[in-house]
């Protein structure tokens, strides 16, 4: 890949920011607008920039598709896990209330498990699909 | 046996012959021996099916409900009756007909076709006995379509092409018309039983009960009314025992059956001499019956020439149904068995000359009634059923029909009559003439196998005998019209 | 555990998506899979008896009750609903193992199950749930694992499929969502029942009539209503075997059964098709559908091209039967609904066998195919027989109440059409059975496909005539569907 | 009381079954012993019902005798037996098997006591007719053959109608003498009418007799048309219809035969002629008169068959048919001479022959019941009979010039039969009395008076003088005369073949109009449904968004206007 100075050094310059208003996002999403899913993207977001720069390589270097996977199908399956666990707690399905000792607390631990594991997930598929389509190029 | 046992074993006998054949497929002689075991057994069952009807036992078998009003049941009425002893009966020889066929021409898989075979008359004895029109239409369906794999027997692309014409009439019409004319009867009588005296009575506008008898009448494509007759002479492609039970007997009897159990247990022959269309469905099968007759004239292919000769001759039938006098009726159902000896006999000795001969064609007939006496003196006989001449079944079926467009008052019936004997004189006499009072050419041969002569020689007899003895049959239709006042 | 039932119907394939995904070997994937899909099978037929049994069953997620929280609520209709789903799945995931590991990398097996389970997930989900934005969401899941599993298939072709359904189910979608959101403004509740109870008030804005055409215009791409249907043949055609098998007999079946939700139990038949006249545009499309793609069906020259256009053709009759609104008509529409299903199925897995011993499924693979597996073109010529509707077959009984419905609504021309049509799907099915049994091949050696695939495409074709026989339970489920349907909002 | 009785008709069937079965010697013998045997039993019938049979539901009475059904029967099984020596050597074993079998049909019909045993018989008449017809072998015979057999067949089914139509309306199917009234008496007369060769229905005898084999026209000259005489004398005696078209057929007789050249067709329409006196007579009806036809129906098998016999001698011998072509044979055959010469004169009525007893007592039976103008024709029609039979057939065949050809004598068996039937005309001319015995009345007539005799023989000598003098004029003609049947000849297979033209067209209209129409149909409906047409062909993917968005547009706008 050709190497395009201005926007690498650009990347390297805003990539860590995005990342950190995806955690803004995500862990704010407790309490004001926000959540799993916005911040998956902006995360996965940050990582495409890296990925368009970059090349598939480097990205690849660090967050191997192998990882992705994994963390796609462990954020369905902390979702998911959270209700059951709420279940198995005698509870309802995502009734987060009997997760902890008290109410409001377990309010506060269900609702940050399901949106960390939304968050892994969306980020993950979304750059998934941006190594697909990477690679789809490539293989042409 | 209880009634209803007896009832389920004309059903299943046959498809169970049918299994046993599929089980001894490479086994000739075995299955051939089945065959002719379970065509014997069929016979016999129907048989005393008929005896059972005549001591006056309810024969009433419900099968299963598909949906509430909705149900596949089987009631025994004369014509029923006498259909399926018919089709039982005629199923014997001709099964011993298409083992000396088939053997003969060294035919492949004569398994299949023995196979396919006896579905077909499972579906007919379904025919005869259905109770309503919802179980009438799909054994009707099911002879259809296990009747398409012996049409297309041959396998080659005339067989296929005949074989597309066959089925896409027979479905067409049914699918098109007869279905839509049972789903109107439904709606508007509520049931689809064969009543005595039938169920629309008063429930139906006289103009509109025209509308529905005429896409009845069509509907019945087996019936080969025109224009619904191409399929009849596209099925000629058929190997001769196919053409000879089934498009001689049980294909197109249970076309006509259908519209005469339409006439009289649905509409009833009352309610429908208050409709004034009816005439002209008169006049349609009688226009069937003469065309059919000369387009026959200038036929040479044998087979063909005898399909064109069906399709008048059930005309024949259609047109004494519709004239609605009890005595029409007797000579319809009469007239079923009697087209039915003489036909089968005419189709046997036209496959007898195939096999023993090769020969297709009228015009290449000259002098075999000196190489194959008995097969042609047969196909005289059958000759002269179709022409109605004693001695022979025709003359006692076309003389009821006669005095029953005398009783209706229909004179262009008996016009019919007369004109359709001097054609069929026209047509049917050349060839005997050719046969016996020409002299051969070509290489010498001798009659067809055993088996293939004794059967066209049993119902050539029939068919005489028939004129004799004709009290048990002419009993039975009298009672047919017995249960339409 | 009885009582959350229904969420764990909708949980258990969603937490065993991300498990299979995880597994190493296509084979174990498969196995959970199956599994889980017996298990929903299972679970399901629990619930649809108790709902019987017991009346309609709600389950509020996270204790928020109803209108506030996500309520999930089974009735006579979607319970049944659920339950072809979960049977179809049971069937098509024993029958896809030997298809997949034929059509589908090893290494990318394990995915293919992940996301086959999110789409039974997804589907359960909209069938279930008593929100209308849940019903997005789960809608969206749906959608999208459909769009990978297209994706899977082998033809090239599989992926322009994919592609093009993608965006045009995302334009679905999307219009359902400003419906909803239009909706969601009037009203102030995503909540089915409360949106019924509230809806009256508004009717007359125009608002509520864009939101009505919005999720209905939406709903049509999903349920592939003709004209909105261009997505489906060649998603359905270059698909693997066993998501053509289960597509057809599920995915379109849920969209039409949230259309019905939303007509009848939603806006109302008095509104929907009373003021807006709504069931004039479905009759007149659905009979479109019927000859169009119909003939369409006809001169295809691929069988699963044929059996993809006849599903937008048996639409149509679906629609049809809904689109007259009388109790007759929409128990004939939800037993097609369910035949449909069952042969639908039927057909395209016996194409499942057929791709896997021959490879292809155009009309010169089934050459002689009643001779090179007799077991898999009997099951097609059975499973035929139902889509013609020839009696004794599961087909014949719902089009039958199809005609009746038509009768006694006095539409004539509806029974013509109907029989039209089903002399058209008798001459598409005769081409492939003449193929298969009347033409010559010169390679007559016997190949059966396996018993896992034969086993479950036999159930599913003696399911075609069991209900064609014994129509005591479809028809009283259809009853009992239309009965909820014909009560109308709350 | 029926177990004693032997049907002759039966023992004549069965006679012509062992024909077709057995040959040479046995065969020869069965051939002359059958129609004693049959004779025999005949005699033997009591008067009454004899034997009945059930059938279609009724009591049939197969067999029903009295006087003139006896008579009928003793002349066909005595014309039976003379055509069997006639035919013993020289015809095919089919035919005359055929021949018996058709004899035994006639036999049948005389004592047929209902009608629909009658119609029975009468439908095996025609069936063996025509095999008799056809066993001449060669194309003519096969054309003459199948028209004769279409033809009876239709009477035959006219004559069904009829009965049936009879006994559904009255109830009854007892053989009886019925009215003029309604179709089905009618459409029976109709029936019978054309098996006597009425006018215009006639000329299927003059079309069939002549192409059957020598031995053939003998017997076919005795049966069909005198069954229907008797079936006339039984059915509709005194109808007065039948007095106008008795002599409408005399009349087309005499001017045909005049006109004719082939000798058996000279004969077959004399035939037509002998039967227009025997219809007058049943037309008459008085006892007198129908004695009279009976009696000349006996005398007119005799004479005619013995005609038919020396003219199939003489083509036997020659090969030859046509009256132009032949001459001069009595130097070589003087015996058939002779014997064509006592024919020709018994047909003409000459005294101390079979014709002059019978055919004066209708003349007498007219004259009782002073039908003057009846009586004046009949007489002035037994002139023309000498004209054409009497002196033609003999003169042109026998005499006139020198055809140069010698052919010898017939067979002893030919010879054999023709002299008992000449013998047998002289005698019963001569002894009357023994004919007069059979007869269905009690006969008060003498028929030779003086003034009688003269009157004859003065007719027959002008008529004679007047056949010399127009002979010029007879010789003429060579062609086939044109006749009523250019009906069936002509205008039926044109007609037939129009209707196949017609029908030819309409097919290929409704072909063409199918066609056209399944090309539209292709091309509008069809087509885009290809996989490559519009509908169906793979949209784009913005088309595909564009449509639905256009789809969507177009709901909106109908709702918000």
């Amino acid at each position: 890949m050709k190497s395009h100075l201005i926007l690498s050094i650009v990347a390297k310059f805003l990539i860590p920011l995005v990342l950190l208003f995806a955690f803004y996002v995500q862990f704010h999403g407790d309490f004001g607008p926000g959540g799993g899913f916005q911040a998956g993207v902006i995360f996965a977001a940050a990582v495409i920039l890296h990925l368009l720069v970059f090349g598939h390589a480097a990205t690849e270097h660090f967050i191997p598709t192998a990882v992705l996977k994994i963390g796609a199908a462990l954020g369905v399956l902390i979702y998911a896990g959270v209700g059951v666990a709420s279940l198995l707690a005698g509870g309802r399905y995502l009734d987060y209330d009997v997760l902890a000792d008290n109410a409001v607390a377990g309010q506060h631990l269900g609702i940050l498990l399901v949106e960390a594991g939304v968050g892994i997930t969306v980020a993950a598929v979304m750059i998934l699909l941006a190594y697909s389509f990477q690679q789809r190029g490539h293989d042409a | 046996m209880s009634p209803q046992l007896l009832m389920l074993s004309c059903l299943c006998l046959p498809l169970v012959g049918g299994g046993m054949l599929l089980l001894a497929h490479r086994r000739p002689r075995l299955r051939e021996l089945i065959l002719v075991l379970t065509a014997a057994l069929s016979f016999t069952s129907a048989l005393a099916l008929l005896l059972q009807f005549r001591e006056g036992n309810l024969l009433r078998l419900d099968l299963l409900t598909l949906l509430p009003g909705l149900d596949l049941m089987f009631e025994i009425e004369p014509l029923g009756a006498l259909f399926a002893v018919l089709a039982s009966g005629l199923w014997l020889p001709t099964s011993l007909y298409a083992i000396g066929y088939l053997r003969a021409r060294k035919e492949e898989h004569q398994t299949r076709f023995h196979f396919w075979f006896c579905v077909a008359i499972s579906a007919t004895m379904g025919i005869a006995m259905a109770g309503n029109l919802l179980t009438l239409f799909v054994f009707y369906e099911v002879l259809t379509l296990s009747t398409y794999p012996l049409v297309t027997h041959i396998g080659n692309r005339g067989a296929v092409r005949g074989g597309r014409v066959y089925l896409g009439v027979l479905l067409a019409t049914s699918i098109g018309l007869l279905l839509p004319a049972m789903l109107w009867t439904l709606h508007v009588a509520g049931t689809l039983q064969f009543t005595a005296g039938g169920i629309l009575e008063g429930k139906l506008a006289p103009a509109l009960a025209g509308l529905l008898l005429l896409m009845f009448v069509l509907g019945v494509g087996k019936a080969a009314v025109m224009p619904m007759h191409r399929w009849l002479p596209a099925a000629m492609v058929a190997p001769t025992p196919v053409s000879a039970l089934l498009h001689a007997v049980a294909v197109v009897k249970a076309g006509v059956f259908t519209i005469t159990k339409v006439v009289v247990y649905i509409f009833g022959t009352g309610f429908l001499g208050t409709v004034p269309a009816q005439r002209y469905l008169v006049y349609l099968a009688g226009f069937t019956v003469i065309a059919a007759s000369v387009v026959a004239l200038r036929q040479d292919n044998i087979k063909r020439l005898l399909a064109y000769s069906t399709i008048s001759q059930l005309s024949y039938i259609v047109m004494a149904t519709l004239a609605l006098a009890p005595l029409a009726l007797t000579g319809a159902g009469l007239h079923m068995v009697a087209h039915a000896f003489g036909k089968i006999t005419l189709f046997f000795a036209a496959g007898a000359i195939y096999v023993a001969a090769h020969r297709t064609q009228v015009s290449e007939l000259d002098g075999m009634g000196r190489r194959m006496p008995w097969t042609m003196a047969a196909f005289a006989i059958g000759a002269l059923t179709m022409i109605g001449v004693p001695p022979s079944a025709g003359f006692v079926s076309k003389w009821f029909i006669i005095a029953g467009a005398y009783q209706a008052d229909l004179y262009f019936v008996l016009a019919v009559i007369v004109l359709s004997t001097a054609l069929n004189a026209f047509y049917m006499l050349p060839i005997l003439h050719r046969a016996f009072f020409r002299a051969p050419e070509g290489r010498a041969h001798g009659e067809a196998p055993w088996p293939m002569r004794v059967a066209l020689v049993s119902t050539a007899a029939a068919s005489v005998l028939m004129f004799f003895f004709h009290a048990p049959i002419l009993a039975l239709t009298r009672s047919l019209t017995g249960a339409a006042p | 555990m009885r009582e959350h039932l229904p969420i764990l119907l909708v949980v258990l394939p969603m937490l065993a998506a991300p498990i299979c995904s995880m597994l190493p070997r296509g084979r174990q994937a498969w196995l959970l899979a199956t599994a889980v899909s017996w298990a929903v099978l299972a679970i399901a037929a629990s619930l649809l008896i108790r709902v019987h049994a017991e009346g309609t069953i709600s389950y509020a997620l996270g204790g928020w009750p109803a209108p506030i929280g996500i309520e999930y609520r089974l009735d006579g209709l979607n319970a049944l609903v659920q339950v072809l789903v979960a049977a179809i799945a049971a069937c098509v995931l024993p029958f896809s193992g030997r298809s997949v590991q034929d059509e589908i990398d090893a290494d990318r097996q394990p995915g293919f199950f992940a996301l086959l389970l999110l789409l039974i997930t997804g589907l359960l989900g909209i069938v279930a749930t008593g929100d209308v934005f849940n019903v997005f969401v789960f809608l969206e899941i749906s959608s999208l694992a459909t769009y990978g599993l297209i994706a899977f298939g082998r033809d090239r072709r599989a992926l322009l499929a994919a592609y093009r359904y993608l965006v045009l189910g995302s334009i679905g979608a999307t219009l359902y969502l400003i419906g909803i959101g239009l909706l969601y403004a009037l009203t102030g509740t995503l909540n089915m029942q409360d949106l019924a109870a509230r809806l009256p008030a508004v009717a007359d804005t125009r608002t509520a009539q864009t939101a009505i055409t919005l999720v209905m215009v939406g709903l049509g791409i999903k349920m592939a209503l003709f004209p909105l249907h261009l997505w489906l043949p060649n998603a359905y055609r270059f698909a693997p075997s066993a998501i053509s098998a289960f597509l057809p007999a599920t995915a379109t079946k849920v969209a039409i059964y949230l259309m019905l939700r939303f007509v009848f139990d939603i806006f109302g038949v008095g509104f929907a098709f009373g003021r807006l006249e709504l069931n004039e545009v479905l009759l007149a499309l659905a009979a479109a559908a019927m000859l169009s793609a119909s003939l369409a069906a006809m001169q295809q020259r691929d069988v699963k091209g044929i059996l993809a256009y006849s599903s937008v053709a048996q639409v149509g009759y679906i629609v049809l039967g809904a689109a007259l609104a009388t109790p007759i008509g929409l128990t004939a529409s939800l037993l097609h609904l369910f035949n449909h299903a069952l042969m639908k199925g039927a057909l395209f897995m016996a194409m499942g066998c057929v791709m896997l011993r021959v490879g292809r499924t155009d009309l010169d693979a089934i050459r002689g195919l009643g001779r090179r597996m007799p077991w898999t073109a009997a099951a097609f010529v059975v499973a035929g027989l139902s889509l013609i509707g020839v009696p004794l077959t599961a087909g014949f009984i719902s089009k039958w109440y199809l005609v009746l419905a038509a009768l006694e609504a006095g539409w004539w021309p509806l029974v013509i059409l109907i029989l039209v049509a089903s002399l058209m799907a008798l001459i598409y099915v005769w081409r492939v059975v003449a193929l298969a049994y009347f033409a010559p091949n010169e390679s007559q050696r016997r190949e059966e496909a396996p018993l896992s695939m034969l086993v479950p495409l036999w159930l599913l074709v003696l399911a075609n005539i069991w209900f064609g026989i014994d129509t005591r339970l479809s028809v009283a489920m259809a009853e009992s569907g239309m009965r909820v349907l014909m009560a109308g909002p709350p | 009381m029926t177990d004693l009785v032997w049907p002759p008709a039966l023992l004549m069937l069965i006679g012509a079954l062992l024909i077709s079965v057995l040959r040479g010697r046995w065969q020869a013998l069965l051939i002359l012993a059958t129609p004693l045997c049959t004779l025999w039993a005949i005699w033997q019938l009591g008067d009454g019902v004899l034997q009945s049979a059930p059938f279609l539901g009724y009591s049939l009475e197969l067999v029903e005798a009295d006087r003139v059904r006896r008579l009928f029967a003793t002349i066909f099984a005595l014309m039976a037996f003379a055509g069997g020596l006639y035919a013993l050597r020289q015809a095919s074993w089919y035919e005359l098997s055929a021949a018996y079998a058709y004899a035994g049909g006639a036999i049948g019909v005389c004592f047929a006591g209902d009608l629909i045993s009658f119609f029975l018989f009468w439908e095996l008449m025609a069936l063996c007719s025509t095999l008799v017809i056809w066993s001449a072998g060669g194309d003519a015979a096969r054309r003459a053959g199948l028209r004769y057999a279409a033809l009876h067949l239709l009477g035959g089914v006219l004559l069904k109608l009829g009965i049936v139509g009879l006994i559904l309306h009255s109830g009854s199917i007892d053989l009886r003498p019925l009215v003029l009234a309604g179709w089905d008496s009618w459409l029976i007369l109709l029936g019978i009418l054309i098996n006597a060769a009425a006018p215009p229905l006639a000329a299927w005898i003059s079309d069939a007799y002549p192409e059957a084999s020598p031995s053939g026209s003998v017997f076919l000259s005795a049966f069909t048309t005198k069954a229907a005489v008797l079936a006339l004398i039984l059915m509709f005696p005194g109808t007065q219809l039948l007095i106008v078209v008795g002599l409408v057929m005399i009349f087309y007789g005499i001017i045909y035969a005049l006109l004719e050249n082939d000798m058996r067709r000279i004969l077959a329409y004399s035939i037509v002629n002998q039967v227009g006196f025997m219809l007058v007579g049943i037309g008459i009806g008085t006892e007198m008169a129908l004695n009279g036809a009976a009696a000349h129906a006996f005398a007119h098998i005799i004479y005619k068959g013995l005609l038919f016999m020396t003219a199939g001698a003489v083509l036997m011998q020659t090969g030859k048919r046509r009256c132009s072509e032949l001459g001069g044979l009595y130097q070589s055959m003087p015996l058939t001479t002779i014997c064509a010469i006592v024919g020709a004169l018994a047909i003409s009525s000459f005294p101390f022959t079979s014709g002059f007893i019978s055919k004066s007592m209708i003349a007498q039976g007219a004259a009782d019941q002073h039908l003057a103008l009846v009586w004046y024709l009949l007489t002035a029609a037994s002139a023309g009979v000498f004209l054409h039979a009497g002196i033609k057939f003999p003169w042109f065949v026998f005499f006139q010039k020198d055809s140069g050809m010698r052919p010898a004598e017939p067979p002893w068996n030919m010879r054999a039969a023709m002299l008992l039937m000449a013998f047998a005309c002289i005698a019963i001319g001569c002894a009357p009395s023994a004919l007069y015995a059979l007869l269905p009345y009690p006969v008060a007539y003498v028929p030779y008076t003086a003034g009688h005799v003269i009157t004859q023989l003065q007719l027959l000598l002008f008529a004679g003088l007047a056949f010399f003098v127009m002979l010029p004029w007879m010789k003429r003609t060579l062609t086939i005369s044109l006749d009523a049947d250019w009906l069936y000849r002509v205008l039926v297979p044109a007609l037939l073949h129009a209707w196949l033209r017609l029908w030819r067209h309409i097919d290929d209209a409704i072909d063409g109009a199918l066609g056209r129409l399944s090309t539209l149909w292709q091309r509008l409906v069809v087509a885009p449904h290809r996989p490559s047409g519009w509908i169906v062909a793979s949209w784009t993917t913005g088309a595909m968004a564009l449509g639905v968005l256009l789809a969507l547009a177009l709901l909106i706008w109908r709702h918000l206007i």
